[in-house]
């Protein structure tokens, strides 16, 4: 079926922004998952934000079981999800709750009707129904008795009744895509490679998503189709992208480029776990997946799989990463090289763990006994993921270290357009490992860069120990010696150091000087650069600073912040990188703090610029 | 890793790092570390194919004095440790060395998950019932009542008994000896490092600065015979300096009986390292001398069963050999991807 | 904490918070809630004295819906917390809830000390065989082979068998039980909380969205009578829709027998929870059903020993009454003093 | 035996230095012990320095088997167990050899020429007899055969050799206190005490510190004998005290002061376990030891503690408090008072166990996952981790949170004199717990302090569930909300901001400007005062500002800092409290740092001051 020829008035947008929201058994991250591919393959840039409850299935219908999915799409290059919302489609009265003040004045507002019975609005907290009381006249209200026709749409087809209502999602989408102008023919083929076993289902589902289409098509109150064209992106082939995956597949990838097999030491734990899904799916990519009794474990199994010359890597979320830090410790002092990743989300403690959050960057530069330093990387966006870990991988096998990739569960679970790269043109990861060469080994000789050799077991001559204690420098024989402990602590820390002299200059977005610096690292790329265009657009002097490396900085970062009059520094904790800041360069930082696990809304930073720089 | 055919043949000697050996002097482990130099020899096994991972303690310096790969890592982590780097190297033979505390109190769960998932490892505990490098506190396996420097009252804390938590455990090989007893403590860490799967080996060893004589009664020339009792497979189970002694079985629970006055070998309990169900192991590792048991030394239980570090690359290679080795473009262009020109 | 003598009657809305149960629906977890519920009027302790312990997992949530004192704590540490706030206030009466995962992953270490120490605790360990909190990985009980989001080619990781593992570590107290069998399961929990010392009991509970039917065998009520077998103390272990099927032991191996033909009750292993030493708890702990044997159900193993928190608080009493309630004015006086004027 | 008539030429000091050192089979912590009681009995004012050996008994006669004991004793105030030595007692080679570097030029060197021997030579690595070679021509050197004339002594006793040769550190002792004219009646009573049941024994060790005294008086070649006065310690009844004893009876005091049980969740780990053996023995004071399984299940069972009521504490060192920071988030998410003692010693990793560092006050800051603020404390001196926790316990039940204690090896094993408190004077502590009232029990309401209420199981009425997902403000419920989720951050960071009410204005020792303020924390505190006292008598303007409050600092330190044209922060690490300081308040401080696993010597402060006010 190709787009249908439009019978009504069709108006043109920039870009515009949907959410699904229903219960968690809705279907709401399928739906949001076929508009992203559909308005990725229209050629739009695409910028999505999956929210789903804590609960695995909270009680149906109650507003802890509400499930959404956001998704920016645009004929310009977007960063973000978007801060409201055009268009709301709400499966019941606790998902309308929960989600229609993101709802712009005058969005469009699509609701299952039959959703709206006593129980419903009971539940959601509804004294009287929204539907009638004229609450929602300030939106483009289209309640549409979906169950009822989903139900119509697939009868006789022998689907049991819960079963024709698991297809209310398709008529959904179908409705959507009618609005938005979108081609069915992508979610007809998924349907048909998901469903193709069971024909019944795959006819339901396709039925259901024609219908709504066709409603849109039919029904007299919805008078205007939106259509948004193709953004201009680079040339190349294009496919949409998660975070935790385009991690995984970057794992994957600097496992090749450095000629290694890739050991992941892992314990489950949400928003990471998906890298692990991920990866053991990958054994004929010569992965090994271990799933260890806890992240002490996984760390531990970690070292020891880097010891024995693997790209030994470790996944897991904050509380996980707390328990890996004595272990951690281990690893700076065997100066063994390995990743540690943690996907960031709400914390303290167990805290908001589907919620996204930036707080563990003191927890990755500090979190240790001892000086134990280790370098610090952050991914900006899903796509960025697949690269950042490369680059860590890089820098642990150059000089011999463990480091820390930051990410998020904004990232790790939103998507975005990324261009496929061509394997042969990324670039290869260079290890060597010594052999024998008739002189007494030494296990902690370094070159030029402060590294050891990494001898792998298995190598003749090259028999030596490591471990916990303080090594004397050169032959790595346990020392006490009180000026040795000094020196191996500041060639610890110089290493580290040296890592600068290694990475690229940082890049600004923006002139070279002015009244503004925003600087943001990690997940909140998006809307720290949406909104420094919006100010640079509106004339403002600003100026936007993107850190991937975060330990240690790139070596001009001192003259870009004493370039600007003012430096802005939000994030999504209590001001940790602004700490840092300061006590490096002694500058007098702003802050602009979230802490409501969920990202800046660009309008927040457009507020706070415009607060500044007037 | 290929072995050389011609392999040279090496001495214990070879088998000592440069590093002085800085237990207390008259340390059981000292007579571990022997026995091992001269056990290794006769594997077979190049030195650089061999690995000791430890934990924290006075056992755990072990690494140190032995010229083979090594890691002296955290407290309690070492089986942990072993596990990444064995199911990464199944090629290497991996000896953990733990104590009661290092492997039972804070590394418990290590050991526990090692010995489950029957990763190709040698695992020697040495059980001297006390905390020897933080200088004397008590340990999971200090008896009852027992005064530390941690428990000037007396421990209350019931102890553990390492053999029957590994055989809980699904334990495919565990083994007990004794420092002392050289020869035997030779045979069984040979039989430890030809098993294939978890190997867990129980030393009874002396700290002779924090909990001297804790194992006498099993030491001491004079007691030993009718204290311990050496597992033979198939065999009945005999003991005592005439071997006169034996065990049977009363329904479940063993009893101790003297043989003649119409008791003969036939009556006796026999050993079955191979009985494919824990129970007897069970069994055995309950028998302790302050009951009035002998307590047994030797291997209480051997069977083959899939290991862990060999099945995780059998379905690396599995997976190889059904989808073909792993074209990173191919994957990256899998499912609906565009183009923009 | 004294105990009022005419205790209003609390009913199982009594333990009812008012916070909404949110587990999947036709969760096994809620057969449990409900079967907790039911029973602790029965046991007159009035509801402030209660404490519900867990860490983190779809079970751990289980605190949140009781009117009791309660800690959502963090994974696996539970029966850590418990033993802290046991022995400190031995007068509590004290449960701790984990899963699979949460008791013997992460948390396995925690809990084989705190059963060896036989704190007064109720462990009620919920097995679904999965990982539920986070959508399904394997864990520790899962089957071999068993394919998840974290095993595509199926788990290689042999599995933990709880009642095992607990009486490897001398747990004085070893049940089981099944959330759908509710009369059994709240008679178990009973029996647990009329137990001092630590009280493990493990309950086959349905995940119905990760893992549905796991249980299937045990619970359907066509093979149920086939696969189960109701443990009773000093009964013969009888099974079957007509309990024409028992369990004989041939040595130490058990094996199924039909009644009739020449075998009587009398051939048949008889249950002994009370036996001193945990042999016949272990042997009924193999019993599988993959191995063609019934799967026991109820107490497998009660026996009275002492218990950390009493024995603590026990040695602070008797140093109270050797040495008098201490001093501190003597205590900093004491040893060598000099005076400045 | 009164302290004999002196009968060769007594030369009166104001102060001296003295190390025992020997094989750690030569019981020299023993004579450093009775050489610090005797000293601090006649009034001096003492500071101690133990240094022993990794190994429980490395081999004997190495290098790495030497263990020393360093007293300072004066006829005033002083702070540190000394820079140089004024009489070094060596044992052996290998101990002269390892120690001859701390003795100053002209220095008193008493060796036992018995141990040098061809085999004890060559273990300490010389390869002609220092005593012979001219190598020791600049001190004054006294060889004396301590093995033969120990051995003469106990003649008759029926001692064994190796029985006899025990007695040798007694004879040294004699020597010593003979040479700086100190009675032996305490150490006799300290042998009849000790050796009581073993009257051959107590007799032999009393006949070898007599031989020594009397060898000192008779023989020809050591003519001087010095005297070190009593110095002016305010009135008051002393005695001498170690850190880590200090520290657990301020426990014990704080408990008994807020009318709670104690209970101390610990594992063993070096440079800690001393509280916990000290506190296993206090069970008449109603003190609970638990000795956990590991480090995760002291501070788990700590927190299962203070929800009970008890004061709850958990004691250990950098790998340990490592294990513990994803527990110590629950405590900050229950807000549960209990205290973190965290005894720091040479890091990263396993580091240097027996060592001492101040490397952990990053961890104990950012050491978790999330925003997780807890205060944090730090004890300057071992008589001080006496008050230290008091206060620390009177803060964590006033603002219901768990309060970070540190101190250090140095001050842990370290002594001096300590003013004994009356129980009475000492400031109670005031708890309220809650009791039903009527109303529905919210176990979040809060305060003005916001604390919330400590309600303890077995309280008809307050039943209620606590954990570590986020809480909802007032009621804590379990809460999802972003709002909420942000306030409650800002709750806790508040919460431990207010502290900064409740504890005292900073003190300063010096005049309020100045050219320079040297600001130091935790066991540093003796270095920095003492070179800043010589600072100040040679006319510089120099200031010390020691903080016992490192989270939230004192109200005033900002204005204090501001007082002075430069900061010096002399720390035994990298720069971390440097770090924090120059992040607040935004001062070009200077950093003095080592990280040799000893303290500072005097000398190199005052370098450091010089190079800084000329
Ligand atoms: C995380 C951590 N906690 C505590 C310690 C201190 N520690 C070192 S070894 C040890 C116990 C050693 O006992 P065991 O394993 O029995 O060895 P042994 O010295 O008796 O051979 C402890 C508690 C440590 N190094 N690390
Ligand atoms: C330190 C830490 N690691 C991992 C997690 C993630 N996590 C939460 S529950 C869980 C497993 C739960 O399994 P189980 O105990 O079997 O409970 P169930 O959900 O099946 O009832 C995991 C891995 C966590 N919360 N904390
Ligand atoms: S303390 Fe005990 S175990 Fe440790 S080296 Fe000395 S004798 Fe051996
Ligand atoms: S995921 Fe499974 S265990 Fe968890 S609540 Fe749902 S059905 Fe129950
Ligand atoms: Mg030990
Ligand atoms: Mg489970």
């Amino acid at each position: 079926m190709a787009t249908a020829t439009p019978s009504k008035p069709v108006s043109d947008l920039v870009e515009a922004t949907v959410r699904f929201c229903g219960d968690s058994g809705d279907g709401m991250q399928l739906a949001g998952t076929q508009f992203t591919t559909t308005s990725a393959l229209l050629g739009n840039d695409v910028a999505t934000f999956p929210d789903f409850p804590a609960e695995i299935r909270a009680p149906r219908g109650t507003k802890a079981g509400v499930s959404g999915f956001q998704i920016h799409f645009s004929s310009t290059q977007i960063f973000t999800p978007g801060d409201t919302v055009d268009a709301l489609v709400a499966m019941n009265p606790a998902a309308l709750v929960t989600n229609i003040g993101d709802l712009r004045d005058g969005g469009i507002l699509l609701v299952n009707k039959d959703a709206f019975d006593k129980k419903g609005l009971e539940q959601a907290g509804y004294e009287t129904d929204p539907l009638e009381d004229g609450s929602l006249d300030k939106y483009k209200l289209h309640s549409v008795e979906m169950t009822k026709l989903t139900r119509l749409a697939v009868d006789g087809l022998g689907l049991s009744q819960k079963e024709a209502d698991r297809c209310r999602n398709f008529f959904a989408m179908g409705l959507v895509f009618w609005l938005y102008d979108r081609s069915l023919d992508p979610t007809l083929r998924f349907i048909e490679k998901k469903f193709g076993k069971l024909p019944a289902v795959a006819q339901a589902n396709t039925n259901a998503l024609k219908a709504g289409f066709n409603y849109g098509e039919t029904v007299e109150a919805i008078h205007t189709q939106y259509h948004v064209g193709p953004a201009k992106l680079k040339p190349g082939t294009y496919r949409n992208i998660e975070g935790n995956l385009a991690l995984a597949w970057g794992l994957v990838a600097a496992a090749q480029l450095s000629n290694k097999r890739l050991f992941l030491g892992a314990y489950p734990i949400t928003p990471a776990s998906d890298i692990l899904h991920y990866l053991s799916n990958y054994k004929h990519f010569d992965v090994l997946t271990f799933q260890a009794e806890d992240e002490i474990a996984a760390v531990t199994a970690t070292i020891g799989a880097a010891f024995a010359g693997e790209m030994a890597v470790t996944a897991s979320s904050g509380p996980g990463i707390a328990l890996k830090g004595e272990a951690l410790g281990l690893a700076v002092m065997t100066e063994l090289p390995m990743l540690v990743i943690n996907v960031q989300r709400g914390g303290p403690s167990t805290g908001l763990p589907t919620k996204t959050e930036q707080a563990d960057l003191n927890q990755a530069l500090f979190g240790r006994n001892g000086e134990c330093p280790m370098p610090v990387v952050a991914a900006r966006s899903p796509g960025d993921c697949f690269y950042v870990v490369q680059e860590a991988w890089r820098i642990a096998t150059k000089f011999m270290l463990p480091v820390f990739v930051l990410t998020d569960g904004y990232i790790a679970n939103g998507s975005e357009p990324w261009k496929i790269p061509k394997v042969a043109e990324l670039p290869r990861i260079e290890i060597h490992h010594p052999s024998a060469n008739g002189d007494e080994f030494q296990p902690y000789v370094r070159d030029e860069r402060l590294s050891r050799p990494w001898a792998i077991p298995g190598t003749p001559g090259l028999e030596h120990r490591i471990g916990g204690l303080e090594k004397a420098n050169i032959t790595g024989n346990v020392s006490y010696d009180p000026v040795n402990h000094e020196k191996m602590c500041l060639l610890r820390e110089q290493k580290v150091a040296n890592v600068a002299d290694d990475i690229p200059l940082q890049e600004i977005d923006g002139p070279e000087s002015g009244d503004l610096l925003v600087l943001s690292w990690g997940g909140t790329y998006g809307s720290c650069a949406t909104a420094v265009h919006t100010a640079q657009k509106s004339g403002q002097k600003v100026t936007h600073c993107h850190l991937r490396y975060l330990n240690p900085f790139p070596k001009n970062l001192e003259k870009i912040l004493r370039s600007f009059d003012k430096v802005l520094i939000p994030e999504l904790n209590l001001g940790q990188l602004n700490a840092i800041i300061r006590a490096r360069f002694l500058i007098d930082t702003i802050a602009l703090n979230k802490i409501q696990g969920k990202p800046f809304s660009v309008i927040e930073i457009v507020n706070k610029i415009n607060s500044l720089v007037g | 890793m290929s072995i050389e055919s011609t392999l040279p043949v090496l001495k214990p000697a070879d088998f000592a790092s440069d590093q002085d050996v800085r237990w207390c002097p008259g340390c059981g482990d000292y007579s571990i570390l022997a026995q091992m130099k001269k056990m290794l020899p006769s594997l077979g096994v190049p030195r650089e194919n061999i690995v000791f991972i430890s934990g924290i303690g006075c056992s755990s310096r072990f690494p140190y004095y032995m010229n083979t790969y090594g890691m002296h890592s955290i407290h309690g982590r070492a089986p942990a440790v072993a596990t990444g780097l064995k199911s990464a190297r199944p090629d290497l033979q991996v000896w953990v060395i733990t104590g009661d505390g290092d492997g039972l109190s804070i590394g418990g769960n290590h050991l526990m998950h090692a010995i489950r998932r029957n990763v190709d490892l040698n695992i020697v505990l040495f059980n001297n019932r006390i905390y020897g490098l933080t200088k004397g506190q008590y340990s999971p396996t200090s008896p009852l009542g027992k005064k530390t420097k941690s428990s000037p009252m007396g421990a209350i804390d019931n102890p553990l008994h390492p053999l029957s938590i590994a055989i809980g455990c699904e334990a495919t090989f565990v083994a007990r000896s004794i420092d002392t007893n050289i020869k035997h403590l030779g045979d069984i860490l040979k039989r430890a490092a030809e098993h294939r799967g978890t190997a867990f080996v129980e030393v009874y060893q002396n700290c002779n600065v924090f909990n001297d004589g804790a194992w006498e009664y099993a030491k001491a020339r004079e007691t030993k015979d009718d204290t311990t009792l050496e597992l033979e497979h198939g065999k009945p189970l005999l003991f005592g300096k005439d071997r006169k002694k034996g065990i049977r079985l009363h329904g479940l629970d063993p009893e101790v009986v003297e043989l003649g006055k119409g008791i003969t070998e036939d009556d006796l309990l026999f050993h079955d390292e191979r009985a494919a169900e824990p129970s007897l192991a069970y069994l055995l590792s309950r028998m302790r001398y302050e009951d009035g048991f002998p307590e047994p030394i030797g291997v209480f239980r051997c069977v083959d069963l899939p290991r862990y570090d060999d099945e995780v690359n059998k379905q690396i290679e599995k997976s190889i050999k059904e989808k073909g080795k792993g074209d990173l473009d191919a994957l990256f262009n899998s499912g609906e991807t565009w183009t923009v020109e």
